[in-house]
């Protein structure tokens, strides 16, 4: 039973991700403002997200020497592609653009097509320290992986189903984030590091002069970080329907709760992002896979004893 | 349209897949390999088996950007630029792959198939869990096994230093003598 | 037309500046950060980011030429300043949104593609470290390209040379690279560079100078809190803190420039002091091998405090003027962002009597 | 779309697999040979699986194994090829000839 939308939904669908994306860099304006002491006008943060993108729609291109263009060039298109394709099977409301019966597990697949996005990247610009960028979040992903997937399949075996409208149905009396806090967190930062943003940023760090970016200009650029931004927003908003009830709530139309819950995590990760620095992988995977892992493991398992103990498995 | 897509997956599986060992470029090799990988992916989507396919992407995604890595470590000429033939006993193996390719290609078209029995069931996720939890358990087991001996052993033979060497001979030194240590332990 | 200058018009309003500054400019540099802060523009990370290029002071020979490299990478549109005094500050700025928006200025003067081929010569002396300090970028540009059973005498396509190989701390022998850090990198000391030998992102060998220190004798020097707090900042905006960054290069200002009074300057001095020290995440992420004391965040610690005795009247101690060959000692098997700290936090002044002579043949 | 086409791609990338994991000297090209042909068998496995016996799940449970073989191939591969190459700087197969008989 396919509850998909009409095919016109994804026209839509990255006009509205593009739309929430421009919300979330101009709330990250006006919050970095804040906590440099030097505050942003809102009509300064909230022109910011169009201005910066005609800046680099003006721009020149440019191109590395003796660099992999054919490759730089896939890597920065792959980026956006994989953000809208993993956007599908989330439920704007209870229905998504295309209801898979794997949808978990290819909203996680779209993601790591990330990693080789920015791997191509880092390598395509010739640059040590675009190599360096790539290179970091190959290891900041590989680190993440196991708690995102643990994170993921929690949800998943709450529900006994890897669709995600299932897994909304499931939680229309109890959200998961009360009974899996644990994997909550865990997808919560996971997926802020799958979208190498804020303070998983470490790839395209201040350190390294933008790491796996630093030798993008103009269009390329332009896409190439709205592909992050679209990557993030997707990812918060599949945090809706795994773990906060996706549409269901009083009042309101399930399409509003789904926005609201969106923005709600959104702004959580932009707060996040300016109270604490950015983790540098090289001290953070030890932790990653001794702690972060065992713990998503454990949260699985409580999980599954509670759903045996409730009636079993269908 | 189906036969469309299955022309177009399948032209590019074999041909990304030939192309790997026809380009100068280690990384381009890589991602050539993984654009195969999809297609083959695409093509098991296309026989209904929705989680096994998107389980493919998945993987072969994190498999080439890991191989991708450990071919710039430790090729030569990683990038290409230096063109350089790295084959060897090209003549032979020309030989024995066009025969392997004759006698399955052959065998799969003049091998009288049965006709079709059954029908697939409605949820194959469902069906393939089932499966392996229950008829092929042992198979699932023994694959667990394979998996965690493996890291066991890779961990064992990459690995540089081990814990006594960090530790020393008794693990009672109260902290490592590495240069950067990571988020927990010693 | 008319669109395509509505278009530049809108985009110039709020450029991306890159700095650049040679020794003994830190002041002038500072007025100008200021400055770019106060409009909300935003600090460039690399040249392919920039928009308006300000070349801070009078550049001496070697810091020209990279400038003018640099320059041959930023993508056009964009604008390239020189701003000699702070006076002129304010004016330079609003000046290079004029070129900004100027389409036919801009068309004349687009780079080629960005691409820096017209000085081949120089892109292939990648071992040669007298030439590499002309053409080096911050972004480093340098061929990532193996050659295990080759020696570093073999040239590629493109005037890139490859590799070498050499011993590294897990036990395998991987590509070095020959990578000059510096003088353009966000958050670095102004007419620093490091030429590294880099595997993976591990430094193996690091040997530093300062570009044009013939040119020492017009250097005028930051006060002890200002320069403090500006090591401060760089060490926290390496970090990924980008608030309390920000707020420590605030205070430098307020120092430098007035504008608070010290005692509102001490009261946000004794708050940054507070949250650094109270972060745990900083330090676990700044905490280095030895005795698990954070060597860097102790001594960023020591630099608000120093600060904090300045601003409130005494003299302060004097910086310990960081040896460069200690310096050197302290990368070798640094990762990147590790080495980056170190650096920060070292800070090291320009002192003709610590550097040694030009003998920089001895590092590749 | 039928199964005669599905096992000639099949046997198409099983040979070129081969012939690369043949010829290639970098360990880490032939590895790719060996995954090639890997894909094949796992194209193979859906298409009998999909043409002749759908009401199983033998071949799904086929291409189950095939994948985590694939996995194991390639961390074992990269294992020994890290081990070589620390103690002897080697990366190709005609220099680590010690099984030669």
């Amino acid at each position: 039973m396919s509850v998909a939308l009409p095919l016109g939904w994804s026209v839509l669908l990255p006009v509205l991700l593009l739309a929430v994306a421009w919300a979330a860099v101009a709330a990250d304006a006006v919050v970095a403002g804040r906590a440099a002491g030097r505050p942003v006008p809102w009509t300064v943060a909230a022109a910011l997200p169009g201005r910066e993108a005609l800046r680099l729609l003006v721009g020149q291109r440019r191109r590395a020497v003796a660099g992999d263009e054919l490759l730089r060039g896939v890597g920065g298109a792959v980026l956006p592609i994989a953000a809208l394709l993993a956007a599908v099977v989330v439920p704007l409301g209870l229905r998504p653009v295309a209801d898979l019966g794997a949808g978990i597990v290819w909203f996680n697949a779209m993601e790591v097509f990330a990693w080789a996005a920015v791997w191509l990247v880092g390598w395509g610009a010739n640059s040590t320290l675009s190599l360096i960028g790539g290179y970091r979040f190959v290891a900041q992903g590989l680190a993440w992986e196991l708690p995102h997937m643990f994170a993921l399949i929690t949800a998943a075996v709450g529900a006994q189903s890897l669709r995600v409208t299932d897994v909304v149905a499931a939680q229309q009396d109890l959200w998961f984030v009360v009974i899996m806090p644990v994997a909550f967190v865990a997808f919560l930062l996971s997926v802020a590091a799958m979208a190498f943003w804020g303070p998983f940023g470490a790839p395209l760090d201040r350190d390294i002069a933008g790491g796996a970016a630093a030798e993008l200009g103009g269009v390329d650029r332009l896409v190439f970080m709205t592909g992050r931004w679209l990557l993030l927003v997707a990812a918060a908003a599949m945090a809706v329907p795994l773990f906060l009830g996706g549409g269901h709530g009083p009042w309101l139309p399930a399409w509003a709760w789904v926005l609201v819950k969106t923005l709600a995590v959104l702004a959580a990760l932009v707060a996040l992002r300016h109270r604490i620095p950015t983790i540098r992988m090289e001290r953070w995977t030890e932790f990653s896979l001794v702690v972060l892992t065992p713990a998503t493991i454990a949260q699985a398992l409580v999980v599954t004893l509670v759903g045996l103990g409730e009636g079993g498995l269908s | 349209m189906t036969t469309a897509l299955f022309v177009v997956l399948a032209v590019t599986a074999v041909v990304a897949g030939a192309l790997v060992f026809r380009v100068d470029s280690m990384a381009r090799a890589t991602f050539l390999l993984l654009l195969s990988f999809l297609a083959v992916a695409g093509l098991v989507l296309m026989t209904g088996l929705q989680y096994l396919g998107v389980v493919i992407v998945l993987m072969m995604v994190i498999e080439m950007v890991v191989m991708a890595v450990f071919m710039i470590m430790y090729m030569m000429n990683p990038a290409g630029l230096m063109p350089m033939s790295m084959f060897h006993n090209t003549r032979g193996a020309a030989v024995i792959a066009a025969t392997t390719f004759v006698a399955l290609a052959g065998g799969a078209l003049l091998v009288d198939w049965p006709v079709r029995g059954g029908a697939p069931a409605p949820d194959l996720t469902m069906a393939l869990g089932q499966s392996l939890m229950s008829g092929q358990m042992l198979t699932m087991m023994t694959l667990g096994v394979t998996l965690f001996a493996t890291i066991v052993g890779t961990v064992v033979l990459a690995a540089g230093r081990g814990r006594y060497d960090r530790l020393g001979d008794e693990l009672d030194a109260p902290e490592s003598d590495d240069r950067d240590r990571g988020g927990v332990g010693r | 037309m008319d669109l395509r200058n509505a278009l530049l018009r809108v985009a110039a309003r709020r450029p991306h500046v890159l700095i650049i500054g040679g020794i003994g400019t830190d002041r002038l540099r500072a007025r100008v950060e200021q400055e770019v802060g106060r409009r909300h523009w935003t600090n460039a990370m690399a040249p392919a980011d920039t928009d308006v290029l300000v070349v801070v002071g009078q550049p001496g020979r070697e810091l020209r030429a990279v400038v003018d490299d640099v320059w041959a990478t930023v993508p056009a549109p964009r604008a390239r300043l020189d701003v000699r005094n702070e006076d002129e500050v304010t004016t330079a700025l609003d000046d290079a949104v004029t070129v900004l928006q100027d389409l036919s200025a801009q068309r004349a003067g687009a780079p080629r593609d960005g691409l820096r081929s017209e000085r081949p010569s120089v892109l292939s002396g990648a071992h040669d470290e007298h030439d590499d300090s002309s053409h080096e970028q911050g972004s480093g540009h340098e061929d990532h390209d193996g050659g295990h059973h080759h020696g570093g005498g073999m040239e590629l396509p493109g005037g890139l040379a490859m590799a070498d190989l050499g011993d590294d701390r897990d036990g395998l022998a991987l590509d070095q690279l020959h990578v000059p850090l510096g003088p353009v990198l966000p958050e670095w000391p102004s007419g620093l560079v490091v030429d590294v030998v880099l595997q993976g992102d591990v430094i193996q060998e690091a040997r530093s100078r300062f570009v044009d220190l013939d040119d020492l004798d017009a250097t005028e020097r930051l006060p002890a809190a200002a320069r403090a707090l500006e090591s401060a900042a760089r060490v926290l905006a390496l970090a990924g803190w980008d608030g309390p960054a920000a707020r420590a290069r605030g205070l430098r200002d307020a120092v430098l420039f007035g504008g608070g009074s010290s005692a509102g300057v001490l009261e946000e001095l004794d708050d940054l002091r507070r949250r650094v020290r109270r972060s745990r995440l900083l330090r676990w992420m700044l905490r280095s091998a030895e005795g698990g004391r954070s060597e860097v965040l102790g001594a960023l610690d020591d630099k608000l405090l120093s600060a904090r005795a300045a601003v409130a009247g005494g003299r302060g101690e004097a910086p310990v003027a960081v040896d460069l060959a200690a310096l050197d000692a302290r990368l070798v098997g640094a990762e990147f962002a590790a080495a980056r700290l170190i650096v920060a936090v070292a800070d090291p002044l320009p002192q003709p009597a610590l550097t040694r002579p030009t003998d920089l043949g001895g590092a590749s | 779309m039928n199964l005669q086409a599905f096992l000639v791609v099949a046997a198409a990338l099983v040979s070129v697999g081969l012939f690369g994991a043949l010829t290639q000297q970098s360990i880490v090209m032939l590895m790719m040979g060996l995954e090639l042909l890997l894909n094949g068998v796992i194209l193979g496995a859906a298409a009998f699986w999909y043409f002749l016996a759908p009401a199983g799940t033998g071949g799904q449970v086929l291409i189950v194994i095939v994948v985590t073989a694939m996995a194991i191939e390639m961390a074992a591969g990269f294992a020994v090829t890290t081990a070589i190459y620390r103690a002897k700087r080697i990366d190709m197969t005609d220099d680590a000839a010690e099984l030669r008989g």
